[in-house]
């Protein structure tokens, strides 16, 4: 166990991972130099630039060359720099790398990942602080991770670099230099495995990302003992640690930065009413942005935060309904 | 035959394959007039010259990208025609198991890696293919198709420049047939075309005569030579005449039909077949390759019509491992 | 009133909307020629090609432009040909069109109308069948609309043009044939206002789009009396509608072609169970498709699609929860 | 002054922009390092001559769209510099109203579409300003910044080849600036430069030296007088060097330093200087100039740090009338 940064962490573990298997490259903007949170740094001095390739700002390309990259073979990590520049390349990531394996009757598979650091940070405005990964949990042949620890981005990177399926990591922008303790040879994160991060039974609290700190904290500041789980992955997504804990405590939280209004938080709560049914529930809540982009302006992006106060005072009510 | 040059061998095997594709979609196009074929299939008669003329200097490992307007390069780079009408049929056996369709035949064993169905989608994959032979050491290339259309969308440029600046071992082949769909591409497309643009971004660029196969072969045949020699990515742009509508229902009345006839006189199986004639191959040789093509292509056609169809269950496999739908 | 097929319809309400109004003008791909479902057919006679402009393949440009255009003063519709196209153009849509009127200020608008028919048509499968619907409601900024009978393809289409916010209009392609009786000069209809179809105590099914005659045939066939709502526009969504009813009925049933999960049906019932509280509620079920592609072949299309018989069989269950 | 003539007037008018910029955007990176103006921001130090040589051609009625990099865009044509000096504070008064930031400074007052945090968005977005002027008959013109990573993008060409073909009213200007963040773009870069895929879509194109404004005036008067004149969409390609890093806070490591300070000595408001100082304009003049230009954006800078922050309750106004956040 070595403390270190969420950055330094997937840093560590794409290393070894491209240690580990030759067919594992990368491309993207900047990545010679680092990549723009350093999780790339030194790469290149280590794999050269056939493996650490800067490219051309150029997003369709990045993500449809790592399609043709993966059909032939290699495992390519695309790097789109920030999720926003993702709308660049939304055909490439969803009418092709999505439905290869599925339209061509498995003839082919788009075993690759796309990695696309979200959220807000440092006041970057509307077109830079977009999370939008319900979109691409809605996207049938994509699997989704949202890692909210250093911890978990060493570990579910290694498992998205494994996979043969297409997956999408959403690194939170906000969590690259938070610190915690990772293993020395993290071993890859199964997904669909939820963090079971506090136990308790006023209500089940859910959340991933950038909020998994927020929640936490919340969490203990309200001093009501919640079950707060850290979903990881969202596609899939850990239903059953879910609906369990529900059935016990029959609140249920969904906390996260996106806008709320068809955020993920809506399938889960759908998904949780449809198991355990109306009359297992006693309150539901989803606590997440308003339907507004997000402003620039610290006192106007502050009123869009998901913080531990609000949390807190969600967990209250959702309690004692 | 003895004393056939293998040059003339090599054309007669063109020929069959031209022949075989024009039987192919022609038996396509009737499939889907009478209902028998789902959707719909874009034909690419007349234009199967460019298809043959570059996949003749095609290995099998090479891998080739494709357009909506594919079934001519998939039976080019040797993919298995049965198996492709079938999946035209939507019936089990298909390409990809009735779940694609014509608009995503794909037959990865050949190298084919698939029609697609978004214009110009194929030049960042080809691209990426492409670079991932080059990490693998493989020894081949990648030729990429796309139509005059697809000049005007982002991902070309994108794909021209990037295919430069990793000297990728790319073949784009633009096969220019004038139309986009239901308008004329020129009165859409401003400045020195296609190839124009890709030299621009620096793509070396060889403009050919699309309806005369030989032509295609003999700059294919360079430009491929180029490629595997390290030169980087080349450039091939093919006129030719699309002399079907869009679509196989679309009557194109957006062009006088003159034109259209004029272009059925420029028959690139006809020209090579007079090229045959003239280099001694009987007529009746000729003759029976094509009513072989056309023999093969109506017995795919009936085989099709009575093949099972796939187990519906099969809409829910091949979706994704973790998180496959229940 | 006349009898007319809903591009019939829609071609009309445009052909009006541009006569009234002289900055009303339409871009795309073969609009010249009419479109691809004849729903521009004649214009160009009667407009001119500086009204109806015939456009490149440039996804992303058609779209921009129709942002710059707003911006000086004119009224564009954006036709992206067929819903799927517009993953070629969501950056212009999500990060420009969306986000200009909030993110400089309220000093410009998007007052523009992009048109995107989607869904199921003739085996078009994987990249030609998707219904992306709930991604945009999930964008602030944008209305988004989804008309189901020709009458509502009229008056909807008259209200997004004359809307202010940039609207986004999915028409289904599957009932560009469908026929239906349209008033003579069909007024706007208001967006946020669901059509009640159907009347009865047993549930409240709630749908939109290529579903609405499904469901209207599914609900008859099943004999089952029910609320039936066609929402018509998916934001603003007829919350106010759909509470009151489920407040009576305690079932729900949302039916949407899309994928369920983090479909639009899933914000429904999280609203719905937010509003209405899990004490008032017997019963709540999504359907919508697999999380899969759409296959090609029919007997594999026919597995994903939304029958009457599905709808009546899950308002059974429904309504006898 | 008399005798001076209506050249030297406008020269030196083009003298103060320059001044004003830079000290805008000194005053913006102080205030980004230490700490008072939240976010990042994108100074175009050293590419002042750019953007006032082409402003000054403009009217009010023409449009520009801009970049990330667009305060010098935004003085240039005349927006209100201490409306954005507020802005990028996030404070109430600034040009939005506290919500765009640096990175989306607008003033259409003054016809400054707005700057852009999506490389090349600009571009469709020009070319649609064009098409709505054109159909309103609408006297004006619109200019379009971008930098040289820009024509990497899909949307550089798609709108090159839309301009030209609706021979829009569009001065495309590429600030070629030699890098694109952190990478040198003639590293990502084939072929021959944005002009030539201009040309090659279309848009002729004229390249100047970025570092010298007269230049750039001249070149930009020529070419706004063809594009008025009805001659279609004109590219102007600006060599010029980005002295600081990409953002306030990045130390440019990725470079030798000596390029920088050599480009600092070939300073454009220097060259301007000198110009008119031997057209007679006193020494004393222009430091006087200079010297305003400072004091008016430390006035700005002063007042933005005592400026009302924006109501919280703004931060879910203007999103849209029909379904606008409760
Ligand atoms: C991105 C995108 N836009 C629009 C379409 C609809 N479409 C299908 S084929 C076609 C015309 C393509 O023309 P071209 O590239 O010349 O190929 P051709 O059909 O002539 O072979 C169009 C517009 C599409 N498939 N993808
Ligand atoms: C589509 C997109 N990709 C990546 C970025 C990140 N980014 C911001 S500025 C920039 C460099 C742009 O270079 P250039 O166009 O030359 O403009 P300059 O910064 O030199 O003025 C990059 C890559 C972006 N904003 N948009
Ligand atoms: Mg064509
Ligand atoms: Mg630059």
């Amino acid at each position: 166990m070595t403390r270190m940064t969420f950055a330094e962490a997937a840093r560590r573990a794409l290393a070894e991972e491209m240690r580990r298997d030759p067919l594992v490259w990368a491309l993207g903007e900047d990545l010679v130099q680092g990549g723009i949170f350093g999780q790339y740094k030194g790469l290149v001095e280590e794999f050269g630039t056939e493996r650490i390739v800067s490219t051309p700002i150029s997003e369709s390309t990045i993500m449809g060359a790592g399609l043709g990259a993966a059909l032939c073979g290699t495992r390519p990590i695309v790097e789109m720099r920030i999720a926003d520049f993702t709308l660049c390349a939304m055909d490439e990531l969803v009418s092709q790398i999505a439905k290869v394996r599925y339209m061509f009757g498995g003839q082919g598979r788009a075993s690759l990942v796309v990695r696309m650091p979200q959220g807000m940070w440092r006041n970057s405005a509307a077109q830079h602080s977009q999370c939008l990964e319900a979109w691409l949990t809605h996207i049938p042949g994509l699997v989704v991770v949202a890692p909210g620890t250093p911890a978990d981005a060493a570990g579910l990177l290694k498992s998205a670099i494994r996979s043969d399926d297409p997956v999408v990591l959403m690194e939170p922008k906000n969590l690259w230099t938070a610190e915690g303790e990772v293993a020395d040879d993290a071993a890859p994160i199964p997904f669909g495995v939820a963090r079971h991060a506090a136990s308790g039974d006023a209500a089940t609290v859910v959340t991933w990302s950038a909020c998994v700190p927020v929640v936490e904290q919340g969490a203990r500041e309200c001093g009501i003992a919640c079950d707060v789980f850290d979903l990881r992955s969202l596609w899939p997504w850990d239903e059953a640690a879910v609906v369990t804990s529900v059935r016990r405590t029959g609140r249920l939280l969904v906390v996260h930065e996106a806008v709320t209004v068809s955020g993920f938080g809506a399938e889960v709560v759908a998904r949780v009413v449809e198991a355990v049914g109306t009359g297992g529930l006693r309150a539901v809540e989803r606590l997440g942005a308003a339907r507004a982009p997000v402003p620039f302006s610290p006192p106007l992006e502050n009123a869009m935060r998901i913080t531990p106060a609000r949390v807190a005072e969600a967990i209250r009510r959702v309690a004692g309904a | 035959m003895p004393g056939r040059s293998n040059e003339t061998a090599r054309r007669i095997a063109m020929l069959r394959d031209m022949a075989r594709i024009r039987a192919f979609e022609q038996e396509a196009v009737a499939a889907m007039r009478s209902g028998e074929a789902p959707g719909v299939v874009h034909p690419s008669i007349g234009q199967e010259g460019v298809a043959v003329g570059v996949c003749s200097n095609l290995k099998r490992a090479d891998r080739i990208t494709s357009t909506h307007r594919g079934h001519g390069h998939a039976i080019a780079k040797g993919a298995d025609a049965r198996a492709m009408m079938l999946e035209l049929h939507g019936r089990a056996g298909g390409s990809c198991g009735g779940k694609g369709g014509s608009m995503h035949i794909a037959d990865f064993a050949v190298g084919m890696l698939g029609a697609n169905g978004v214009v110009g989608a194929g030049i960042p994959i080809a691209c990426g293919a492409a670079q991932a032979i080059r990490l693998t050491k493989e020894d081949a290339i990648v030729a990429c198709f796309f139509g005059d259309g697809a000049v005007n969308r982002g991902p070309f440029l994108e794909g021209m420049n990037w295919a430069a600046l990793y000297r990728l071992p790319v073949l784009f082949v633009c096969e220019d047939n004038g139309f986009a769909a239901f308008t004329r591409n020129s009165a859409v497309t401003a400045g020195g075309g296609p190839a124009v643009r890709a030299e621009a971004c620096g793509v070396p660029a060889t403009a050919v005569n699309g309806e005369d196969a030989l032509a295609v072969d003999a700059a294919a045949s360079e430009l491929v030579a180029r490629i595997r020699g390290g030169a980087g990515p080349q450039f091939l742009h093919a006129k030719c005449y699309r002399w079907e509508g869009h679509t196989g229902t679309d009557v194109a009345a957006y062009r006088p039909a003159e034109e259209a006839a004029a272009a059925r006189e420029r028959d690139c199986i006809r020209r090579l077949a007079a090229v045959l004639e003239a280099e001694g191959v009987p007529g009746a040789e000729i003759a029976s390759i094509e009513a072989q093509a056309v023999a093969e292509m109506q017995g795919h056609r009936g085989a099709a019509m009575v093949a099972p169809w796939p187990d519906p269950g099969a809409a829910f496999s091949d979706v994704q491992d973790a998180g496959a739908p229940a």
